[in-house]
């Protein structure tokens, strides 16, 4: 398999196409929005959780190539129902893993995330594939504190 | 902005027939392109970023480390006289390169982005006043915004920016029109990385000049393709980097007017800018040493001197009619793409196509050319107000030197075709 | 200070027979050690104003040349990923080298005087106030003398320096008693490039952190020298420059405690460092990146990799031990020529050999050891403050690398001899 | 002939033992020495004239290096009874040629300043052999405003 088929598998394509979690943000400030500062793409979210405190539905609108929308329709199917830890040590988990510093292996452990495998030798495409959970970490961040 | 019909007549000059003909020896002192990427040969079409070495340049900075290493100015061994005569001579063909009217005048920095930094810092720090003037064009690379922003909050100056006409260029009776009597320095590019504009410097200069403001060129682009005569230009300040200009990385120029060198203050201290180091101050060396602080990249030097030397072989005649060439054919290649429109679509203008293309994103577009063997560029171009003025996040480049080749141009097409099967 | 005399025991390290055997093949690995100079082979003895380059550094650089070479972070094609993880590779090979924690904390420089000039202008321009006092020690390389001095008098601080004793020391009980509270910043060199000094970082870190300042360590004398653990040796900044570390000239290191980092605010505009750019301020990028505005010399990064990979592969074990009993040698040796007197005889110190010689100009002695083949230096050595302390204006200065010979050594001494009976 | 022996020709080692025109200035502040910043050499200079206004003698003291010192006293004894205008044509004519600007030949038009020649090729040496003669430059262009 070529490292592009590699990167543009079916699972992201579908994602891309139809991305999960994709919503109509416009209330919230621009200024919000998370910035790759490689290109200028951005990502604003809203974390929605249920009773228990549990999340469910974080959901995204931005600008932004095939790779990093379908990193954040991904997210939004893989964080349903997480707590908020639960969640950012996912994020964490996935942004170790593909910057190279955790191990590749555990993104098998993450459901159809594997399939940004690919990334993780693209040091340019990683910040694609990141952006969304940068963008997590940071709404979860805030609210704790 | 317009679209590519606009620009059919962009490129002017007649086309030799022989000059082809020389294409495969160029390509072949560049040992890059023999490069295969996915199993297609390299197209290397991402020269604005950074430009391939050819041999006479890797061969020259390798025989430096070799042979001839040693640090300048202060030791007096055979290695450092020859090590300090590498540097020096270096700095005579550069000024020669430009024109300029003494060595004194060029000083090497890392690039362009540190030549406009030393300029907004040291000249900015001693001359900019509350309320004056910087002024911009809406085109410029972030390398000539963000150190004038930085100056300009501390000095409490204020930038003003030139607006740009549909086809991407300025118009310079507007620019007349409405100048502000607190404009002390404008600083604009010689040539747009994002849309290929080439600028009037030397009108610009003489409006500059005739309100008592100076002027900066951002030769950064134009450096690599045209012959630069800072006489000719009429600036003030010319940057530029070694690493666009078939020259390794780390090496660049400033090159200024000697007084006004004389009168600005030191930018880094340290080795070799001082005369004589007290305890609480010193006094500064004299031009250029005065902004060099510390060891400087002499290898680097050695290698932008070869590449001065290699654009003499090939003549700036070749490489002008080679890129015109090559640059109508990708007008006309792209132009034959549906879907696609070209940002930036003025008369003068050198061989850098940015385009947005059938609503996919210009990272799906790059990571697709690769796939093809093709080496774009895709993000905002160091140009985010220019992106917002484009109303884009990013776009897609390609931009050619004269190495590349009629086939690589419509590679550049089909593919594009392919990527808008892949993805729509 | 002290004649030779009085450190004939300053190298204490033992001597391992075996250790010898290895050095015709690790000379090897350098070609410009083969030349000849004056009909005599080179003996190279200028090493701490730049290291000479093994083949596995200048064959490293000149393969990214002609395989990888591409602007990094925004090219994102096949070469501009490969550049971009050479790029960032380097960094996380520094970060290992000297045991940081984290990668964002390594920010590449031109070199040591780039990275102190930045540490005073972000770092200085943000957190001096007037009347705080920066504390230097008599025995700084201008580069960290000069940066402090144009930031303290911007800000109305002052420069205060530890004294020397005899043997070119320092006692760090003096500095804990004559503490001055308004102290911020302490900025003192790990090695000296004139005395050969080395200085107890961890100590003087720990009497800074106990007064609540800042320690920066100049470390590019020592980082070729020795391993180098941040953490041990508790400072807050440590500068040191590739070229003196067998890597290429144009590529340096600063590396510096997160905390501080993150609240600097940043030095050079321009490319890559920013996170978004609009017309009248922008907003800044993530550590490492906020301080490296512009292209930078992936070329040189990637030399620089390779040279800590091939310092690796001699371990410091083997250097430190060639080198000091290369350093015994020359103290031998140096201790037999009549009329010369050594500047410098701490018990801790490196193979830097800073003399005065028998009323013979060190220009004129340096001129006739290059007619013998021998390359050393003549000079303030860039730390005239120290030659003021020293009186003299210059001296002559022999600095030995792990590649030098015994008879390298001997043959300095011999042509010392000469040198008098040619002038004298 | 070696670069060595070219460079410390027997007539430059006799000014470098016995300098023509060297004194004792130091009723000159420290100030006014001239820098060599190479080194840290320093250079004084007194120019003394005769009644018509010419040079009647350059005296000089500082610290400096063979080819330094001969290079002071050299110029000592070829601006003796020059015009102040000659003595700074003559300084500018043996910087350009040392510096590789003007012509080399020209020295050998200037007398014993012509065993100078060897420093030509070596343009870190350039610097001590002319440190003299800007200090000249500087004198005479102040003397003259
Ligand atoms: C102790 C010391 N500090 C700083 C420097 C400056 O290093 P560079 O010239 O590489 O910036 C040097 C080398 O000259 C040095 O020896
Ligand atoms: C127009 C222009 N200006 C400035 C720069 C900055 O050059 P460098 O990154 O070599 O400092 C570039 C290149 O990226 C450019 O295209």
């Amino acid at each position: 398999m070529s490292e592009f088929d590699d990167l543009y598998q079916e699972v992201i394509m579908d994602h891309y196409r139809r991305p999960k979690g994709r919503a109509d943000l416009s209330h919230i400030p621009d200024e919000r929005a998370m910035e790759n500062p490689t290109c200028g793409d951005t990502i604003k979210l809203e974390i929605l959780h249920d009773e228990a405190g549990r999340i469910s539905e974080v959901r995204h609108n931005g600008h932004g190539c095939a790779i990093s929308t379908a990193s954040a329709s991904l997210m939004s199917e893989y964080t349903r129902g997480l707590t908020p830890e639960e969640a950012r040590a996912a994020a964490e988990r996935f942004i170790g893993a593909l910057r190279g510093e955790g191990k590749l292996d555990e993104l098998d452990s993450m459901g159809d995330l594997a399939a940004l495998r690919g990334v993780a030798g693209l040091p340019v495409r990683v910040k694609c594939a990141t952006l969304a959970w940068h963008a997590l970490l940071r709404e979860l961040g805030e609210k704790a504190s | 902005m317009g679209t590519i019909a606009m620009i059919a007549n962009a490129l002017v000059v007649p086309e030799l027939p022989d000059v082809e003909s020389n294409v495969a020896s160029v390509r072949a002192r560049f040992p890059i392109l023999a490069r295969e990427i996915n199993g297609h040969p390299l197209a290397y079409l991402d020269n604005a970023a950074t430009s391939q070495k050819p041999l006479e340049v890797i061969e020259a900075v390798d025989g430096f480390y070799r042979s001839r290493n040693a640090n300048i100015h202060r030791s007096l061994h055979t290695l450092g006289e020859e090590a300090t005569a590498d540097w020096e001579g270096a700095r005579a063909k550069v000024a020669r390169f430009i024109g300029a009217r003494r060595n004194e005048e060029v000083i090497f920095t890392r690039g362009t982005t540190e030549s406009i930094n030393l300029v907004a810092s040291s000249w900015g720090e001693a001359f900019l006043k509350e309320g004056d003037v910087i002024l911009l064009t809406m085109m410029e690379h972030h390398s000539n915004i963000v150190p004038w922003q930085l100056v300009a909050a501390r000095r409490g100056a204020s930038l003003v920016y030139i607006q740009l006409e549909a086809d991407g260029s300025i118009d310079l009776e507007k620019v007349e029109a409405s100048w502000n009597p607190r404009t002390r320095i404008v600083c604009a590019t010689h040539m747009s990385n994002v849309l290929g504009t080439i600028n009037d410097i030397r009108r610009l200069s003489e409006i500059a000049h005739a309100h008592g403001a100076l002027l900066l060129a951002d030769a950064a682009q134009s450096a690599p393709h045209m012959r630069l005569d800072v006489g000719a230009l009429g600036c003030d300040f010319l940057a530029f980097s070694g690493h666009k200009l078939y020259a390794p990385m780390g090496i660049g120029v400033l090159w200024g007017r000697e007084a006004l060198l004389e009168a600005m203050p030191p930018y880094m201290g340290g080795g070799d800018m001082i005369r004589s180091v007290g305890l609480e101050t010193s006094t500064y060396n004299d031009l250029p040493w005065k902004f060099e602080a510390g060891t400087p990249d002499v290898g680097g030097a050695v290698g932008l001197s070869a590449a001065i030397d290699f654009i003499g072989g090939l003549g700036w005649d070749y490489i002008g009619r080679r890129e015109a060439s090559l640059g109508r054919r990708a007008l006309s290649v792209l132009g034959e793409v549906r879907g696609l429109s070209l940002h930036g679509t003025a008369r003068d203008r050198g061989a850098v196509f940015s385009f947005s293309f059938a609503d996919i994103h210009p990272h799906d577009i790059a990571q697709f050319l690769d796939r093809e063997g093709l080496a774009v560029r895709a993000g905002h171009h160091c140009a985010q107000p220019l992106m917002r003025l484009l109303k884009v996040p990013a776009t897609t480049r390609a931009s050619l030197a004269f190495w590349n080749t009629e086939e690589e141009v419509e590679r550049l097409g089909a593919a594009l075709e392919a990527a808008k099967r892949f993805y729509l």
